[in-house]
C-alpha cells in the first residue's frame, strides 16, 4: 500500500456552498413559477408583479435581516412583530403629520426599538433567560402596552415620509433598495466588523469564543439591539405604507415567517452558520411564492398549506446536505480482506452515514482519521 | 431543538466545581425541577383569588375552575412529553382548532357519528404527531420549523376544506365530557368529566414518566448522544413524544368543543400558552429537566392567572403584559437558581464521529 | 540554545475540589529550547500547561516571564505576554476559514474595519514559513483534515507572535507522515527562539526532538534532565517509579461457565475507517486494543457495538453470528460498551444515579426493566459507588470517578458476555482506578471476554492477558501480554523494534512497518473465527 | 448574582410603570372592567355621525323593496359615464379582500361570487379577479398596488382591512383613473366612486343597547362581550351602546376582550356568574354568542335578555329557549352591491356616491320567518345574507 507523496495539498474543488444553493434554487423558483404562470397564459415578470415582489420581500426583508444576526449568535427574536408594531405606532404619534419632524420620528422610532432589543439581549445574556421565552415574554408585554393605549390607528405621517414606502425606481421601490442597502451593510457588519466576526464564534462554539477572550455577552446584546431596530424600521416602512400608527399589526405572524426566511436561506438555527445573503435569497423566495400564489389566484388557505410544506421540505434538503464530511480512510467496496472469508461482502455501502461524502476531497485519502 | 442560551458553558476543565454538598435529600427532591415553586406561586395566587372572592374555594366556582383549566392542563402534559425530550411542538393549537372543525363537520349534529368521528380525531391526531416527529428525527429539521409548518398546514388545510368558517354542528354526546359531569356529588356539586379526564390523564403520564419509556424521553432529553449509545432509539422515543402531544391536544380538542361548541378561533395561540405553562412549571426548553407534576402545576397557574386577572378588574388589555413579565421573572428566577440551571450543554464538537451520526440515530 | 531565561515556573501548586493535582512544581524554559513534559496520565502534564496558559489559575507559587512575574488569568492574557497553547481539543470554529480562525479574538483591522485580506496574508505567510502552502487561508476548517486543524492551531499560536508554545500531546491525532510535518514546524519554530513545552507519551518523539525533559508523576516534579543525558528506560522508571506490575490487581481464579470458550470473534472486519479487523477473545480473557489515538481503536469498538457498523468481514458473540445495526442490537446480543467520553456519550447528567443506571434496561428490555434493575443497588454496591446523596443524587455532581462507577454499573446490570471498555479509567482518581480494575479482573475470572482500550501503555499492558495493536485502521500485530512498551509503541508506530531513539529517519521506518500490514495473526483468525459454531446458550 | 436580581426587578418596575402609566389617564381610554366608564372613547365617537345614523334608521330607503341590497338611503346619485366600458362582457373586475378569516366574510364572499357568476352569466362582466391579504394591511396595500400596476382591472373593489392604513393605498387606486368601490370598512378619502355600507356601527350597538334597556328592569346588569380593541367598526358599536347605556339606568358590570373564543367567552361569563347576577349581554359581534348562554344553562342561572347578531346558530338557539333577545344585524347582503355597482359603474349608470344599505335588526316577530328561510343553511351563516335569488342557491352555501 502506497501513499500519495505530500498529503497535505489538495485540489480546491470549487463547491456550492449554502448561500449558493438557496440562490440558485431561487433561480430554479422563478423559472418554474414563470414557466407555470405562462402556461396559465400569464406572464410572471410583468411590471406589476415584479413590483409586488419587491415589496413584498422588502418588509420582510428587514424583520429577516435582524433574525439573520439573532440566530448567528444562537438566540432567537419572537418579539419583532410587536416591535414593529411598537414603531407604527411610535414612528406616527412622533411626526404626527409635521414634515419636519420626520427626522425626530425616525430617530425616537429606530431609539425605542434599540430599548427594547437591549432589554432583551440583557434578559438572554444577564438572567439567562431561554431566549425563545424571553422575548416572547417581551413580545406580549409590548402587545399588553399597546393593546392597553391604543385603540386603532396613532397619530399620522407626513407625505414626505410616505414616500418611503410607496416611491419607486423603475420596478424597484425605496423601501426594497434600503432593504438591500441594510442588508449590504449587514453583510459588512458581519465581514466587516469584529463583533460581526464575534457573532459567528459566540453562535459557533461560546467556549472557544470565551477562550479567545470574546465577551460573549456583547455579541449576543448587540446582534438583540441590531434586530430590534431592523423591526424598528419595518416598522417606519409599515408606518409609512399605512400612512399612521398601526397598532394591530403584530398579529401578521412576522417573526415566525422571519425565522422561516433566515432558515430557508440557510442560516443554521443553533447558530455560528450562514449569513445575510443567503437570507435574502430565502426572502426572495418567500415572496415569490406569495407573488405567484397572487398571480394564479391560489386560494389563501392553500397558500399556508404550501408555504408549511416547502419550509419544510427546503430545511430538510438542508440537513441532509449538512452531513458532517467524513473522511474515508477505506472506500466503502473495501480493500477486499486479506483472504476471502466466508462472510466478506464487498459492495455498495447502504448505511447513508458512511457514504463517502464526494464533496471532501478527491479519492478517498489515508490521512489520519478523525480522532 | 433549542436555541440554548451560550453563555452557560463551562470551563474545558471537568472541574468547575459544580459539585454541591448534600442538601437534605427529601428537600432537595421536592425542589427539584421547580415544583416547589410552582406549587408555591399557585398557592400564591389562589390565596389572592380568596381574598378578592372568598366563594371561590366553594364547590361549584371551584368545580367551573377546573372545567375551563382541564384542557391547558391536558395540552401541558403533551407539550411536556416534546419538552422534556428536548424539542418543540408548536402546532398543538391549529391541531386544537382543526380537529373541532373536523369533529364539527363530520358530526354535522348526528349523535351517531359521535363515537366514530372521535375515533377518527384520534387517528388523526396520532398521524400528525407521527409527521412531526419522524419528519423531526428522521428529515432532522429542527422541531421549531417542523411543527411551525405542521401549524400552517394544519390552519390552511382545514380553512381551506371547510371554505374558511367551520360548518357543521356538534353533537350532544361530543359536547358532554367538556361541558357536564357527574351531578350530585356532595360539596362539589357537579364533578366535571373534563376534571376527571384531566386527573385520569394527569396520573397516566405521572407513570408513563415513571415507566421506562418515561426515563429513556428524559435520558434522551438530557443527553441524546448517551441515550443512543446506552441503546435508547432516540428517534422512536422522541417520535413518540409528538404523538403523545398531538392525542394529548386531540383530547383537549375534544374539551374545548365540549365545552364552548364550535367558533372559528378555536386554539388560536394555545401552543405558547401551553409552552409557557410547561416552562412556568420550571421544565427546562432544552430537554432533559422537570416532571410532569410541575408542568401540570404550570398549567394551573397559568389558569389562576387568568382568573386572577379577571377578579381584580384588570383591563384585559393589559394581561399580556403581566403574563409576559411573570414568565420572564419565573424562568429568570429558575436560571439563577442553580437547581433549574440549563443543563450544562457540553460542547457539540461536529468533528467527532460518533455525536453526529448517533445523536440523531435512525434505525 | 541560549542561557538566558524565558520562563520560570515556581512552586506551583493546584487543588480541584480539594484534591491537590499539582505540588510546588517548578519549571524553566529557554528560548529556542524544546522542553519535553513527560509522566503518566494523571500525572499533572495537562493541568500544569492550563494554569501556564491561564486557563486555570495556580493555587501557589510564582511565574515569571523574562524576569517579571505574571499571573495570567484568562488565556488571552497569556497568548498577548507571548504564551500559547495548543490544547488537545481543538478550539477552532468548524464553520469559519482558516485565517478567521487564526486572528479569532484579535481579527486585523484597518480603518476600524476588519481587513480580511491582510488576515489572509498574514495566514499565508505564517503557513509558508512553516512550509505548509498546501492550506488555503479561506478554506473552511470544517473540510481540513485533522492534521490540517492540528496545524490550524499551531499557526494560531504563531500568530500572537509567541515565544513559548506549549502543545499537548500534539501529534495523538496524526498519522505517521503528519507527524514528520510537525518535526519540520517545530524545527522552524525554535530557529526562530521559540521555546516549545512539549508533552507526549511518545518516547521517539520526545528522544527526538526534547532537548531537555520534566518528569512529573502525581503532580510532583520527580526529575529534570538534558534528553541525551537519559535512556529511555530510564526515563520509563521515573515516569513510572514502582514496578509497573505491582500496581494491577492479579488475575483471579477463573470460575464462570464461559471461561476459556471464545465469546467474540471478528474476522476481516471493515468499513470506512477500518480495513482487515480479525481477533478473538475467549471468555476470562482481557484482550488490550492497542495503538495510537487515531489508529481505529475507538472505530473498532463502535463497529462491534453498531454506532458504525462494519460493512465487511463477520462478528460473532458466543458463537452466533452478530451483525449489530445500533447499540441496542449489540446490547441485545451480549455486548457492551464503556464509551471512552464520559460525559458526551456515558450518562444523563442531569438524572439520577439510579435512572442513569437502569437506562440500558428501560431502554432495551422495557417490559423487565423492573426486575432486572432489582439487581441494581448490588451491583452499584460492587463498584464501590459514593454518592452522598444516594441513588437519588443526580450523577453531575459525583466526581469522575463515581460517574464512571456509574457508567460501569449502567452496563453490568445487563450481564453482559462481551464487554468493550474504551479508556475506563481516563481522567479518574486513583482509588477509582484500582476500583475499576478489580472489578475487570473479576468479570474476567467469570467468563466475561474483556476488551480493553487504553492509550495508557503500562495500563494496556498490565491489564491485558493479549494485545492487538491496530495502526492506521488495520490490525498492525498481535502481541503477547507482558510485552514491553517499546514492542507495543514499535507496533502501534510502524519502526522496527529496538532502541526508537536512534536517530533513524520516521519516514523509512514507517514505509518499513507498512510492509506486511495485517502480519499473518489477522489472517489466521480469518480462517478460524467465523465458520466455527459453538453452539452454546446465550449468557 | 446581585446585578441581574436587581436587573430584573427594574426591568420589570419599570415596564410595569410604562404599561399602566398611561392607563391612569381617564381621557384617554375607556378602560375598566369595573364598568364604571360609560363615557365613549373620544377617539371613536362622533356625536354628529351618532344622531345622524339613529336617524337614517327611520329613514325609508329608496330602491326595490325585495332587494336590500340595492336599496339606499337618502342618496345622492352622481355621473359615472366617465366609466363607460364598450364591452362589459369583457372587463375584468379586480377586488382586494381583507380576508376570509370569520364566518361573516365567509358567508358574504360567497354571496358575492354568486353575484359575479350570476353576471358574468348574462354578460354583463367579464373575469373576476380576487385577492386575499388574509388580514394584513401591508398584504392588502401590496395587493391594490398590484391591481393597479398590472392595468387590466376595469374596476377595482375594495373591502379594507383597516380604515386609516389603507386609505393611501385606495388613494393610489383612484388615481390610476379606473373606478373605485369601496365596501364594508371605509377609509378616510372620498376619492372613490362609490362607498357601499350599511347604516353603520352605532346603529348597530345602538339597536342592541336599545332593546336591553327596555327589555331590562331598571337597575339591571349587563355584561358588553366584545372581539377585539382598535378596530374601527366594533368601536363605533360599543361607543354607541356607552352613550345610551349611560343614559339609562342598567349597571354595566364591565366589558371584556373574547377575540370571539367560544371558550374565552364561556369562561369569562361563567366568572362572572360566579360574582353575581347578570341580567344582560351586550355583544359586539355574534361569534360565540351560544357559548355565552351556555355559562348562564351551566350556572344553572335564568338567561339574560342578549343582543347576539343574525348568525344562525344564536338564532336557532333563541327560538329554541324562547329566549328575550334581539338580532341586530351588519347587512350581509352588502357583498353583494359592489359588484352590481361596478356593473352599473361600467354601464354608465348613476350610483350613490355614498351607498348606505339598510340595516335592520331581527325582531322576535321576524325570528320564524327567517330562521325558515335560511333552514337548510348551517350555523355560523348569516340570515341576511340576502342570495335567496342568486342561481348557485342554496348549495353555494350549504356546501362550501
Amino acid at each position: 500500500m502506497t501513499r500519495p507523496p505530500i498529503p497535505l495539498t489538495r485540489n480546491p474543488r470549487p463547491r456550492l456552498d449554502t448561500t449558493g444553493l438557496v440562490y440558485l434554487a431561487l433561480v430554479l423558483l422563478l423559472a418554474l413559477s414563470a414557466a407555470l404562470v405562462a402556461a396559465r397564459g400569464g406572464n410572471l415578470f410583468t411590471t406589476a408583479n415584479t413590483v409586488d415582489l419587491f415589496t413584498r420581500s422588502s418588509l420582510l426583508g428587514f424583520l429577516a435581516i435582524g433574525q439573520t444576526l439573532v440566530i448567528l449568535c444562537r438566540s432567537l427574536d419572537l418579539s419583532v412583530g410587536y416591535v414593529a408594531a411598537l414603531s407604527t405606532v411610535v414612528a406616527a404619534t412622533t411626526m404626527a403629520g409635521d414634515p419636519s419632524r420626520v427626522l425626530l420620528g425616525v430617530g425616537a422610532t429606530l431609539g425605542v426599538a434599540g430599548l427594547i432589543g437591549l432589554a432583551n439581549g440583557l434578559v438572554v445574556t444577564r438572567l439567562r433567560v431561554n431566549p425563545f421565552i424571553a422575548t416572547l415574554g417581551m413580545g406580549l408585554v409590548i402587545k399588553g402596552y399597546l393593546d392597553t393605549n391604543f385603540q386603532g390607528p396613532a397619530g399620522s405621517i407626513p407625505a414626505a415620509f410616505q414616500a418611503f414606502g410607496y416611491t419607486r425606481i423603475g420596478v424597484l421601490p425605496v423601501s426594497t433598495l434600503v432593504m438591500l442597502g441594510v442588508a449590504l451593510a449587514a453583510v459588512l457588519f458581519l465581514r466587516r466588523t469584529r463583533t460581526g466576526y464575534h457573532m459567528y464564534a459566540v453562535g459557533g462554539d461560546a467556549e472557544v469564543a470565551r477562550l479567545s477572550g470574546i465577551r460573549s455577552g456583547v455579541p449576543t446584546v448587540t446582534a438583540h439591539v441590531l434586530c430590534s431596530v431592523t423591526a424598528g424600521v419595518a416598522g417606519l416602512l409599515l408606518a409609512a405604507r399605512f400612512g399612521t400608527g398601526s397598532a394591530t399589526v403584530y398579529s401578521g405572524g412576522y417573526e415566525l415567517e422571519a425565522i422561516a426566511a433566515v432558515v430557508l436561506g440557510g442560516t443554521y438555527l443553533l447558530g455560528g452558520r450562514g449569513g445575510v445573503a443567503g437570507t435574502v435569497a430565502g426572502v426572495l423566495i418567500l415572496a415569490t411564492l406569495d407573488t405567484v400564489f397572487n398571480v394564479l389566484a391560489v386560494d389563501p388557505f392553500v397558500k399556508d398549506v404550501l408555504r408549511g410544506v416547502i419550509v419544510i421540505a427546503a430545511v430538510a434538503v438542508y440537513a441532509r446536505r449538512g452531513h458532517p464530511a467524513r473522511r474515508v480512510r477505506f472506500p466503502s467496496g473495501g480493500t477486499a480482506p486479506p483472504g476471502p472469508g466466508p462472510g466478506s461482502r464487498p459492495g455498495p455501502d447502504p448505511s447513508p452515514e458512511s457514504d463517502p461524502d464526494p464533496e471532501t476531497g478527491p479519492a478517498p485519502q489515508p490521512l489520519g482519521g478523525l480522532r | 431543538m433549542t436555541p440554548n442560551p451560550t453563555q452557560d458553558v463551562r470551563g474545558t476543565g471537568d472541574s468547575g466545581g459544580s459539585r454541591r454538598s448534600g442538601a437534605p435529600t427529601a428537600l432537595a427532591a421536592l425542589g427539584r425541577g421547580g415544583t416547589a415553586t410552582v406549587a408555591l406561586l399557585l398557592a400564591l395566587i389562589f390565596v389572592v383569588i380568596a381574598t378578592q372572592n372568598p366563594s371561590f374555594f366553594e364547590g361549584p366556582p371551584l368545580m367551573s375552575f377546573a372545567k375551563k383549566a382541564a384542557p391547558l392542563v391536558i395540552l401541558a402534559i403533551g407539550q411536556y412529553l416534546v419538552i422534556v425530550s428536548g424539542e418543540f411542538d408548536l402546532s398543538v393549537g391549529s391541531l386544537v382548532g382543526a380537529q373541532v372543525v373536523i369533529a364539527a363537520r363530520l358530526i354535522d349534529g348526528q349523535e351517531a357519528m359521535t363515537l366514530p368521528v372521535i375515533g377518527l380525531m384520534m387517528v388523526f391526531g396520532l398521524v400528525v404527531g407521527l409527521v412531526n416527529g419522524l419528519v423531526t428525527t428522521l428529515l432532522r429539521v429542527p422541531s421549531i420549523i417542523t411543527t411551525l409548518g405542521t401549524m400552517l398546514i394544519l390552519f390552511g388545510a382545514v380553512r381551506y376544506w371547510t371554505g374558511g368558517a367551520p360548518t357543521g354542528a356538534l353533537s350532544e354526546s361530543f359536547r358532554v365530557p367538556g361541558r357536564h359531569g357527574i351531578e350530585g356529588v356532595p360539596f362539589l356539586g357537579e364533578l366535571p368529566w373534563a376534571l376527571v379526564i384531566a386527573l385520569v390523564l394527569a396520573v397516566g403520564a405521572v407513570f408513563l414518566m415513571r415507566s421506562p419509556f418515561g426515563r429513556s424521553l428524559v435520558a434522551t432529553g438530557d443527553n441524546d448522544v448517551a441515550a443512543a449509545f446506552s441503546g435508547v432509539r432516540v428517534w422512536r422515543v422522541r417520535t413518540m413524544a409528538f404523538v403523545g402531544s398531538s392525542l394529548m391536544a386531540t383530547v383537549a380538542a375534544i374539551l374545548i368543543g365540549g365545552y364552548a361548541g364550535v367558533t372559528a378561533q378555536v386554539g388560536d395561540g394555545l401552543e405558547f400558552t401551553a409552552i409557557t405553562a410547561v416552562v412556568l412549571g420550571g421544565v427546562v426548553l432544552g430537554g432533559g429537566r422537570g416532571t410532569v407534576v410541575a408542568a401540570v402545576l404550570g398549567a394551573l397557574t397559568v389558569e389562576a392567572l387568568f382568573t386572577l386577572f379577571n377578579q381584580l378588574y384588570l383591563p384585559s388589555t393589559i394581561q399580556p403584559s403581566v403574563q409576559g413579565l411573570i414568565i420572564i421573572a419565573a424562568v429568570a428566577y429558575a436560571a439563577r437558581r442553580g437547581d433549574l440551571r440549563l443543563p450544562e450543554r457540553l460542547r457539540r464538537r461536529p468533528a467527532h464521529p460518533t455525536e453526529r451520526s448517533l445523536g440523531t440515530s435512525r434505525r | 540554545m541560549t542561557t538566558e531565561l524565558l520562563l520560570r515556573m515556581s512552586g506551583v501548586s493546584k487543588s480541584f475540589l480539594g484534591v491537590r493535582v499539582l505540588h510546588g512544581v517548578d519549571l524553566e524554559l529557554h528560548p529556542g529550547e524544546l522542553h519535553a513534559l513527560v509522566g503518566e496520565n494523571g500525572a499533572g502534564k495537562s493541568t500544569l500547561m492550563k494554569v501556564l496558559a491561564g486557563v486555570h489559575r495556580a493555587d501557589g507559587g510564582t511565574i515569571e516571564l523574562e524576569g517579571r512575574p505574571v499571573s495570567f488569568e484568562h488565556p488571552v492574557q497569556a497568548q498577548r505576554a507571548g504564551v500559547t497553547t495548543v490544547f488537545q481539543e481543538f478550539n477552532l470554529l468548524p464553520e469559519r476559514t482558516v485565517a478567521e480562525n487564526v486572528f479569532l479574538g484579535r481579527e486585523i483591522r484597518r480603518r476600524g474595519l476588519v481587513d480580511g485580506r491582510a488576515m489572509e496574508r498574514a495566514t499565508a505567510e505564517l503557513l509558508a514559513e512553516l512550509g505548509l502552502e498546501g492550506i488555503a487561508p479561506r478554506s473552511r476548517v470544517r473540510s481540513l483534515s485533522v492534521a490540517e486543524q492540528q496545524i490550524v492551531e499551531i499557526v494560531k499560536a504563531l500568530s500572537h507572535d509567541a515565544r513559548i508554545i506549549s502543545m499537548d500531546e500534539p501529534t495523538a491525532a496524526l498519522a505517521d507522515h503528519e507527524v514528520e510535518v510537525l518535526y519540520r514546524i517545530i524545527g522552524r519554530l525554535r530557529e526562530r527562539g521559540v521555546a516549545v513545552l512539549y508533552v507526549s507519551h511518545r518516547m521517539k518523539e520526545i528522544f527526538d526532538l526534547a532537548d531537555t525533559i520534566t518528569v512529573l508523576k502525581d503532580g510532583y516534579r520527580v526529575d529534570t534532565v538534558p534528553a541525551d543525558g537519559v535512556s529511555p528506560s530510564e526515563l520509563v522508571r521515573k515516569m513510572v517509579g514502582r514496578p509497573v506490575s505491582a500496581v494491577f490487581p492479579e488475575r483471579l481464579e477463573p470460575h464462570g461457565a464461559h471461561v476459556g470458550r471464545v465469546r467474540l470473534s471478528v474476522a476481516g472486519g471493515g468499513n470506512t475507517q477500518l480495513d482487515g479487523i480479525g481477533f478473538e477473545v475467549r471468555g476470562g480473557e482481557i484482550l488490550g486494543l492497542g495503538g495510537l489515538q487515531g489508529s481505529g481503536r475507538t472505530e473498532v469498538a463502535h463497529a462491534l457495538f453498531g454506532v458504525e457498523r462494519f460493512t465487511r468481514g463477520e462478528v460473532s458473540v458466543d458463537g452466533r453470528r452478530v451483525d449489530p445495526r445500533s447499540p441496542r442490537q449489540a446490547v441485545r446480543s451480549g455486548l457492551v460498551l464503556v464509551t471512552e467520553d464520559r460525559k458526551t456519550q456515558g450518562l444523563a447528567l442531569n438524572q439520577s444515579v439510579a435512572a442513569n443506571g437502569r437506562l440500558v434496561l428501560d431502554a432495551v428490555w422495557p417490559l423487565g426493566s423492573a426486575r432486572r434493575a432489582r439487581r441494581l443497588p448490588g451491583i452499584l454496591s460492587s463498584v464501590e459507588l459514593v454518592a452522598r446523596g444516594g441513588h437519588g443524587q443526580e450523577v453531575r455532581y459525583l466526581s469522575g470517578g463515581n460517574q464512571q462507577k456509574v457508567v460501569l454499573a449502567k452496563w453490568l446490570a445487563t450481564e453482559p458476555g462481551v464487554m468493550v471498555l474504551d479508556e475506563p479509567t481516563r481522567g479518574i482518581d486513583v482509588g477509582a482506578k484500582q476500583a475499576v480494575y478489580r472489578l475487570m479482573r473479576e468479570l474476567a475470572a467469570a467468563g466475561v471476554a474483556i476488551v480493553l482500550i487504553s492509550s495508557e501503555l503500562p495500563e494496556l499492558i498490565g491489564m491485558s492477558d493479549r494485545l492487538v495493536v491496530l495502526r492506521d485502521g488495520r490490525v498492525a500485530g498481535e502481541l503477547p501480554g507482558g510485552s514491553g512498551e517499546e514492542a507495543v509503541m514499535a507496533a502501534a508506530t510502524g519502526s522496527p523494534h529496538g532502541d526508537g531513539s536512534a536517530a533513524h529517519d520516521p519516514r523509512a521506518s514507517a514505509s518499513a512497518g507498512d510492509a506486511s500490514p495485517d502480519g499473518p495473526s489477522s489472517s489466521e483468525e480469518n480462517g478460524g473465527g467465523s465458520p466455527a459454531r459453538h453452539e452454546e446458550a446465550a449468557p | 448574582m446581585r446585578v441581574p436580581r436587581v436587573l430584573l426587578a427594574g426591568a420589570a418596575g419599570l415596564t410595569l410603570m410604562l404599561t399602566a402609566c398611561t392607563t391612569d389617564a381617564p381621557a384617554d381610554s375607556p378602560e375598566g372592567g369595573s364598568g364604571a366608564e360609560l363615557t365613549p372613547d373620544e377617539e371613536w365617537f362622533d356625536e354628529a355621525e351618532f344622531e345622524a345614523q339613529l336617524a337614517q334608521r327611520e329613514i325609508p330607503p329608496e330602491g326595490p323593496e325585495d332587494q336590500p341590497w340595492m336599496q339606499a338611503i337618502e342618496p345622492e346619485w352622481i355621473d359615472t359615464s366617465e366609466f363607460v366600458h364598450d364591452a362589459p362582457e369583457d372587463a375584468t373586475l379586480c377586488f382586494s379582500n381583507a380576508s376570509v378569516s370569520n364566518p361573516w366574510r365567509v358567508t358574504g364572499f360567497i354571496t358575492m361570487e354568486q353575484q359575479v357568476e350570476a353576471l358574468q352569466e348574462e354578460g354583463r362582466i367579464g373575469e373576476f379577479r380576487v385577492s386575499d391579504a388574509a388580514d394584513d394591511d401591508n398584504q392588502q396595500i401590496s395587493d391594490i398596488q398590484a391591481f393597479v400596476d398590472s392595468g387590466d382591472c376595469d374596476a377595482i373593489i375594495i373591502s379594507p382591512s383597516t380604515t386609516a392604513t389603507l386609505t393611501p393605498a385606495v388613494e393610489t387606486a383612484c388615481e390610476s383613473g379606473v373606478p373605485v368601490v369601496v365596501f364594508d370598512r371605509g377609509v378616510n378619502t372620498d376619492c372613490m366612486v362609490t362607498f357601499i355600507h350599511p347604516i353603520g356601527g352605532y346603529a348597530y350597538g345602538a339597536d342592541a343597547a336599545d332593546f336591553l334597556v327596555e327589555n331590562l328592569e331598571p337597575g339591571s346588569t349587563v355584561l358588553a362581550l366584545r372581539i377585539l380593541p382598535g378596530v374601527d367598526v366594533l368601536e363605533h358599536r360599543w361607543a354607541a351602546a356607552q352613550e345610551i347605556f349611560a343614559d339609562s339606568e342598567l349597571e354595566v358590570l364591565g366589558h371584556e376582550f373574547t377575540e370571539g373564543d367560544g371558550a374565552k367567552i364561556k369562561d369569562l361569563v361563567s366568572q362572572h356568574l360566579q360574582r353575581g347576577e347578570v341580567d344582560g349581554i351586550w355583544m359586539d359581534a355574534g361569534d360565540g354568542a351560544v357559548a355565552g348562554l351556555e355559562a348562564f344553562e351551566d350556572a344553572g342561572q335564568p338567561y339574560p335578555v342578549i343582543a347576539g347578531e343574525d348568525e344562525l346558530s344564536f338564532m336557532r338557539k333563541w327560538k329554541e329557549e324562547e329566549l328575550t333577545a334581539i338580532a341586530p344585524v351588519y347587512s350581509n347582503f352588502q357583498w353583494r352591491t359592489p359588484i352590481l355597482a361596478a356593473d352599473m359603474i361600467l354601464a354608465g349608470e348613476d350610483v350613490p356616491s355614498e351607498w348606505v344599505l339598510p340595516q335592520e335588526p331581527i325582531r322576535e316577530d321576524e325570528l320564524d320567518e327567517y330562521l325558515e328561510r335560511n333552514a337548510d343553511m348551517p350555523s355560523l351563516h348569516y340570515a341576511k345574507f340576502g342570495g335567496e335569488d342568486l342561481p348557485g342557491f342554496p348549495e353555494a352555501w350549504t356546501e362550501r
